[in-house]
């Protein structure tokens, strides 16, 4: 039997990995991709919690389902817009698209 | 240590191996196939769970949709894709600080909690979590408040993608 | 399908029409005009299905179709039920409503010139004007389609489904509901053409006429409520319940509450039905188009008010008194409207007058409790008038195309002084026409209408009313007197006007709901013939029977007396005669000697209501309220308010305002921001990752903080 | 137990005595007797391949008013062999710039995306690998895997015309699973479960008679989704070059080969299951379970062969025309089906098999007619505009 810890200390090291992702990556895309990383990390949580707590109540794993929802709206909105800065700016270093600064 | 165990440990190695190459990797299309292996080990993860349902949903949506969504995206935006410049701007050890405290910040808390000894609870038998999923979501007395939100929420972003990502130099959207 | 079931299902698929009409055809006539036509097929069907199968019950009166009803609102710990209910008297209701509806919509297609051009300058909100074609080189005037074609049957579908509603309804709330979805039609029909001032104002009119009746309505329902806790007929008409309200005074008149329960009740339908004195919206709402006239005044809303008094005929008939009100407005209203009715030129108006004048007539009837002839009447009286309604229609139709042949339109299609000879011209329309007009004034035997009145007369009679009887004599006369006159003057001589020469007969649409109209308006009448007729002894009265179960105790035939049949038969006959005679030779209005001024102005009515009503209630308004006591009195107080504030505001302004406020918070806020911002916009890179880190540090950090410091 | 009764379970009792025998535990002896399952299936699968191979050429001939393949061994049965050998034997070319791993990779992805299909694939009563109850769901990620594979493919040859091929089979592929997961939808409500046993079980009366619209969307997602004539633009030939899979050769280009193939065959045989009662034939599958596997690999040879007729019949369709054909016609329409057909399964719970089956098909053929007359429209309206004359423009001089 897995204990339910293991479920969530890998979750919280996808977590920090998508983070450091999300922090450190210069691409936009990439960024992108870090921020899935943190998305399946959160299911992962809402899994085993469900699997580990009441299995007829299926919160868990509507919030997973929900989760999806969010994640491909935030994609294709998300790879919509780099698409569209590349376009008009010719670059998807996330650095360089610093218009709103002071 | 059961077989389970090292079935779990092999796969979350190699979804964190995996993870860790996404975030890595001088090549965004490789970063994207690594993320594909990442999915795909959580769809893994998943069925150890016994959320079958989600594992095949984790497959179709992420593996189907999203992740050739990345490469696309990745393509279209090419010219950065061969650009051999460092991948990680110059504050990424504040990033990886960060992120090593999170982990650190969450591990914590996570041996605080009391509800971590928890055991698997039984599945009864003859019953279909499919199909109690399914009740759920569409059920009155269920999520299908936001079920149907997340759905509107779909569309909405389906709308907005198209209009954010139109060309309007390859033609007039009004049209 | 049950038939329970099949009732629940009656009323829908007109308003399902409405809808898709509405929403989705409305571009298409053809299929507009398909949608409505076959929701009132459908719901023909559906009727005939329930109507057959309620014959076939045994005592429907005891045991009513419908099945239970279902739970709609909760009223505290208790339910308010709505249901369905098939009983002898609904069943004959819907089987008139059914045929009328269903000819009625069928018959608009050719009213309103499907298949033609669309017209040269038609505007929506007008009748159509004609269209020009050209054919074989030259160019003549055709009728033009209806511009708001599909709007017209969306509007009927949904006047079709309130009263399907009302009658299939088991309670007085969803029967109100129906009763307003049609005042609401009604409203929207009779205004159909609202280009046209009058019909905007006869819109109105017949709006807020009806609305004093509803008002009232409402008040009885409420009080029925109150006082017995269900609006539900099948508990309303339980004896103790009965009992109760009979033994109640309610306080007012000196009524019992049934009383004064059916008094309310019946202003509503002396307000639906255009009983005297709220007669007055019903000739005026002519405006609109002939089916409307013939749907609203004839077959369905004006029939929905007299159903609604039959149907609490029970609560009515409680109270001597009530009763008494109820004979009195019935039959005043009889002879009141057909001395108009005489001196009318208009060929729909006298229709309408007459209509009102044998609304009377079921009203007086049901005063006298003579409940079978009521509603014997109500149904031959559908039929028939239905049939003289569209026939109107058919023949001004005929006119109009004369009009638009000779292009003379200074000439009013429907004045019947500019008629004449029609019966060569349009042969199916005169016949038919003549069929429902013999009917309207009782002529003996083979029509509907005689049976029907003869048996209200003959009811008065026997029950010792002889006011009563007298006076429906009397407007029985009459009725027969310009009935014969309005055939005259529009059928027979010779045509009087060039227009008159080139009137046309109207296309099957039109003249098939006439002929199938006329059928009844003769046939219908043989189901109620006396069980000793003229001493002979027949068959036993099976609509008496039939309609008779409704009521807990069968009302006593009545024995055969030859003293309202002679009468009956000398007003019917006597009217026709004198009414022929009187009119054949006379070709002008100037030669009828009874265009008499009070008559002709229906008695000013309408002028004194404006008198007495109206003007008040502007100079209520205007002087009274806006002038003396808004202008004068309120803004006069609201003046002196004005500069005393304004003294109050300036001294704050510059004694605290400006140098408390604005300098010392205002600007030394702002500058502090300033400084601050100056000093912190270094932070703000826009780069998001950044932000983001920002972000977590504060976060891990407070987070930290409150961990170890709170926590452990 | 009967040996021919029930073959599969004879075979694993017997293995299972001589692995026990042998001191191995029996947890591991199940895994073993498992693997070797698999292995016997895919080895199958992979003959059956090559005999695909002599099917499609021997069919396409016919099309063609030819003979096909006849010189090697009767009627050329041994030409695939021949075929093999030749690839065998071909040099293994990987481009220069190419990304070695993923270029190696996405054959074997293609080809396994095939493979896995079959866990779920009921050959006989109480036969299949595995009862997932979410089979239906499973179809669509084994797609998935073969996206992938693709688009893996196009990118590291590291050439155009791949790209472009890939790109475009991406696009269609994704765009046609919307439909085809609709249209699984569609038995799984009759069924009442996503399981393709269950689906089976529960087919006392051929779903193509309940939803026959349903099948033919089916089938025109599938043909879609196989990237096969009219839906070729991926290989397109004439302006691709064969698209993805310009730079392989040998042996790897095989495997895209065979694995388009077995796909076909392999999605006539989940159009037999889905909507012909997989290996159902008036209780012949009871009988003997040879016959059931007999009966299924005869459904879907038959819906192979439409397949093929359809891909030699049909010219390609240009990629917008084809991404506007699913967008805004096959996708709506297969959302209206799903509506109408869960509208009416609603409906008619509870009614004689006869009023329901009747309702069905005749919803259905409503829809279809309704959906013809909606693209009728729409195609003569397009026409209009262009046989309208263009406004002539008066040529400016200056």
């Amino acid at each position: 039997m897995i204990p339910l810890s293991w479920y969530l200390i890998l979750s919280a090291a996808l977590f920090s990995v998508g983070l450091f992702g999300v922090l450190s990556r210069r691409n936009a895309v990439a960024i992108l991709l870090g921020i899935e990383l943190m998305l399946n990390s959160v299911n992962i949580n809402l899994v085993s919690f469900w699997r580990y707590g009441n299995v007829m109540h299926m919160a868990g794993q509507v919030f997973a389902i929900i989760v999806f929802a969010v994640a491909a709206a935030e994609v294709s909105v998300g790879l919509a817009l780099v698409i569209s800065v590349y376009r008009r700016r010719n670059t998807v270093i996330a650095d360089e698209i610093d218009l709103m600064k002071w | 240590m059961t077989g389970e165990q090292i079935t779990f440990l092999v796969i979350a190695l190699a979804t964190l191996g995996s993870a860790l190459m996404v975030v890595t990797t001088r090549n965004l299309i490789h970063a994207a196939l690594w993320l594909i292996a990442t999915l795909f080990s959580v769809a893994v993860i998943f069925a150890l769970l016994s959320a079958s349902f989600l594992a095949v949903v984790q497959v179709v949506v992420y593996i189907g949709a999203i992740a050739i969504l990345f490469i696309f995206a990745v393509m279209l935006t090419r010219k950065d894709m061969r650009d051999q410049s460092p991948q990680l701007n110059k504050n990424w050890w504040v990033g990886a600080l960060l992120a090593v405290l999170t982990f650190g910040g969450l591990y914590t808390l996570l041996q605080g909690w009391s509800g971590l000894s928890r055991t698997v609870a039984d599945i009864p038998s003859g019953f279909d979590a499919v199909a109690e999923l399914g009740t759920e979501l569409t059920s009155f007395t269920g999520y299908v408040l936001p079920f149907e939100v997340a759905s509107v929420l779909l569309v909405a972003a389906l709308v907005g993608a198209v209009y954010v990502a139109f060309n309007p130099r390859s033609g007039d959207i009004r049209k | 399908m049950t038939t329970d079931i099949l009732i629940w299902l009656i009323p829908l698929p007109p308003l399902l029409a409405f809808f898709l009409i509405v929403l989705f055809t409305n571009k298409s006539k053809a299929l507009s005009h398909t949608i409505a036509v076959g929701a009132a097929l459908l719901s023909w069907l559906g009727s005939m299905i329930v109507f057959v199968r309620a014959l076939g019950v045994e005592h429907l009166g005891e045991h009513p179709l419908g099945g239970e009803p279902i739970n709609w609102l909760p009223t505290g710990d208790t339910w308010f039920k709505v249901g369905v209910l098939i009983d002898p008297l609904s069943a004959a209701v819907l089987f008139f409503v059914a045929w009328t509806v269903l000819m009625i919509f069928l018959y608009s297609v050719g009213y309103h010139n499907f298949g033609q051009p669309a017209g040269d300058h038609d505007h929506a909100g007008l009748p159509p004007h004609g269209a020009t074609v050209e054919e074989h080189g030259h160019k003549h005037v055709v009728p033009s389609v209806e511009p708001m074609y599909s709007r017209f049957f969306a509007f009927i579908g949904l006047f079709a489904f309130g009263m399907f509603t009302l009658v299939v309804s088991d309670n007085l709330l969803t029967l109100f509901v129906g009763w307003e979805i049609m005042g609401l039609c009604s409203y929207l029909l009779i205004g159909f053409w609202y280009g046209k001032p009058s019909a905007r104002n006869a819109a109105v009119k017949a709006f807020m006429t009806t609305r004093v009746g509803d008002v009232f309505m409402l008040l009885g329902i409420a009080y029925l409520y109150s006082a017995t806790g269900t609006l539900s007929f099948r508990e309303i008409f339980t004896e103790e319940i009965l009992h109760t309200l009979a033994t109640i005074p309610s306080g007012v008149l000196g009524l019992s509450a049934a009383g004064l329960i059916g008094l309310l009740l019946f202003i509503g339908t002396v307000g639906k039905s255009a009983q005297f004195p709220l007669h007055v919206w019903l000739p005026d709402a002519m405006e609109g188009p002939t089916p409307v006239s013939a749907m609203i005044h004839a077959a369905t809303m004006v029939s929905a008010g007299v159903y609604m008094v039959i149907r609490m005929f029970p609560i009515i008939s409680l109270d001597e008194k009530t009763m008494a009100i109820v004979a009195f407005v019935g039959a005043f209203t009889a002879l009141f409207a057909a001395t108009i009715a005489v001196a009318q030129n208009d060929i729909k108006r006298v229709l309408a007058y007459s209509t009102i004048s044998q609304l009377g007539f079921m009203i007086a009837a049901l005063g006298i409790g003579a409940y079978v002839a009521a509603v014997f009447h109500l149904i031959t009286h559908a039929f028939f008038k239905a049939l003289l309604f569209l026939g109107s229609g058919s023949v001004i139709h005929g006119m109009e195309h004369g009009v638009l042949h000779t292009g003379n339109h200074k000439v009013d299609p429907q004045d019947m002084f500019n008629m004449g000879g029609l019966r060569k011209k349009m042969p199916i329309t005169f016949w038919t026409f003549l069929i429902g007009g013999f009917a309207l004034s009782g002529f003996p035997i083979i029509t509907a209408g005689f049976w029907s009145k003869d048996e209200i007369l003959a009811d008065a009679f026997g029950h010792g009313h002889i006011f009563v009887f007298a006076t429906l004599a009397i407007a029985a006369f009459m009725t027969a007197f310009y009935t014969m006159r309005q055939i005259t003057l529009t059928f027979l001589g010779e045509p009087r006007t060039k227009e008159a020469e080139h009137a046309q007969e109207t296309p099957w649409t039109m003249t098939t709901p006439l002929v199938i109209l006329a059928f009844f308006a003769v046939t219908y009448g043989w189901v109620g013939i006396p069980e000793d007729f003229m001493g002979l002894h027949l068959q036993p009265n099976w609509f008496h029977e039939f309609i008779g179960g409704t009521l807990m105790e069968h009302p006593e035939t009545l024995e055969f007396n030859w003293i309202p049949l002679l009468t009956s038969l000398i007003v019917a006959l006597g009217g026709l005669g004198l009414g022929y005679f009187v009119y054949r030779n006379i070709n002008s209005p100037a030669e009828d000697k009874l265009q008499i001024g009070f008559l002709k102005n229906k008695y000013y009515i309408d002028e004194i209501y404006d008198y007495v009503f109206v003007k008040p209630a502007i100079w209520v308004s205007e002087v009274l309220v806006s002038a003396w006591m808004d202008k004068g009195f309120i803004d006069g107080i609201l003046h002196i308010f004005g500069p005393a504030t304004g003294g109050l505001g300036s001294f704050i302004r510059n004694k605290f305002d400006l140098p408390v406020v604005n300098r010392f918070f205002g600007d030394g806020t702002a500058d502090v921001t300033y400084w601050f911002g100056g000093k912190l916009r270094a932070i703000q890179t826009g780069r998001i990752q950044q932000y983001l880190m920002f972000a977590l540090v504060v976060f891990i950090a407070v987070g930290a903080a409150l961990y170890f410091f709170l926590l452990a | 137990m009967n040996f021919w009764n029930d073959p599969l379970k004879v075979a694993a009792d017997w293995l299972l005595g001589i692995f026990t025998g042998w001191g191995m535990p029996e947890i591991a002896a199940q895994i073993l007797i498992g693997f070797l399952g698999i292995l016997l299936l895919i080895t199958i699968l992979m003959v059956l391949d090559i005999f695909l191979v002599w099917i499609e050429r021997k069919v396409v001939s016919r099309f063609q008013d030819r003979i096909g393949p006849n010189r090697v061994g009767p009627f050329g049965l041994i030409q695939p062999f021949a075929d093999i050998i030749k690839l065998l034997i071909k040099e293994d070319i990987t481009p220069g710039g190419a990304d070695k791993v993923v270029y190696n990779i996405a054959p074997m992805l293609s080809m396994m995306s095939v493979l896995i299909l079959w866990a779920v694939v009921p050959i006989a009563p109480k036969m299949l690998g595995v009862d997932l109850n979410i089979g239906a769901l499973y179809i669509i990620a084994a797609g998935a895997i073969g996206t992938l594979s693709i688009i893996m493919a196009g990118w590291s040859s590291n050439n155009k015309f791949a790209m472009i091929g890939a790109f475009r089979q991406v696009a269609v592929m994704i765009s046609f699973e919307v439909p085809m997961l609709t249209m699984l939808l569609i038995p799984t409500i009759f069924a009442g479960s996503m399981g393709m046993g269950a689906i089976t079980e529960a087919q006392d009366i051929w779903y193509v008679f309940l939803a026959p619209l349903a099948a033919l969307i089916f089938l025109i997602a599938a043909i879609a989704e196989l990237g096969r004539a009219p839906f070729d633009m991926a290989e397109g030939e004439s302006e691709l070059v064969s698209g993805y899979n310009i730079e392989y050769s040998g042996m790897k280009f095989g495997m895209f080969y065979a694995g388009e193939l077995l796909h076909a065959f392999t999605f006539g045989g989940f159009w037999s299951i889905l909507f012909f009662g997989g290996y159902r034939f008036f209780g012949l599958e009871l009988v003997n379970p040879l016959l059931a596997i007999a009966v299924l690999v005869f459904k879907a040879m038959l819906g192979y062969w439409i397949i093929m007729w359809v891909k030699y019949t049909l010219l390609r369709i240009r990629i917008d025309h084809m991404l506007a054909f699913n967008w805004k016609f096959l996708t709506p329409l297969a959302f209206a089906l799903l509506m109408v057909t869960a509208f009416m399964n609603a409906l008619l719970a509870n009614t004689p098999s006869w009023l329901y089956i009747s309702g069905m098909f005749l919803s259905n053929v409503i829809l279809a007619l309704v959906a013809l007359e909606v693209a009728r429209s729409y195609s003569r309206r397009e026409r209009e505009k262009v046989e309208m004359p263009k406004p002539v423009v008066e040529a400016a001089h200056h």
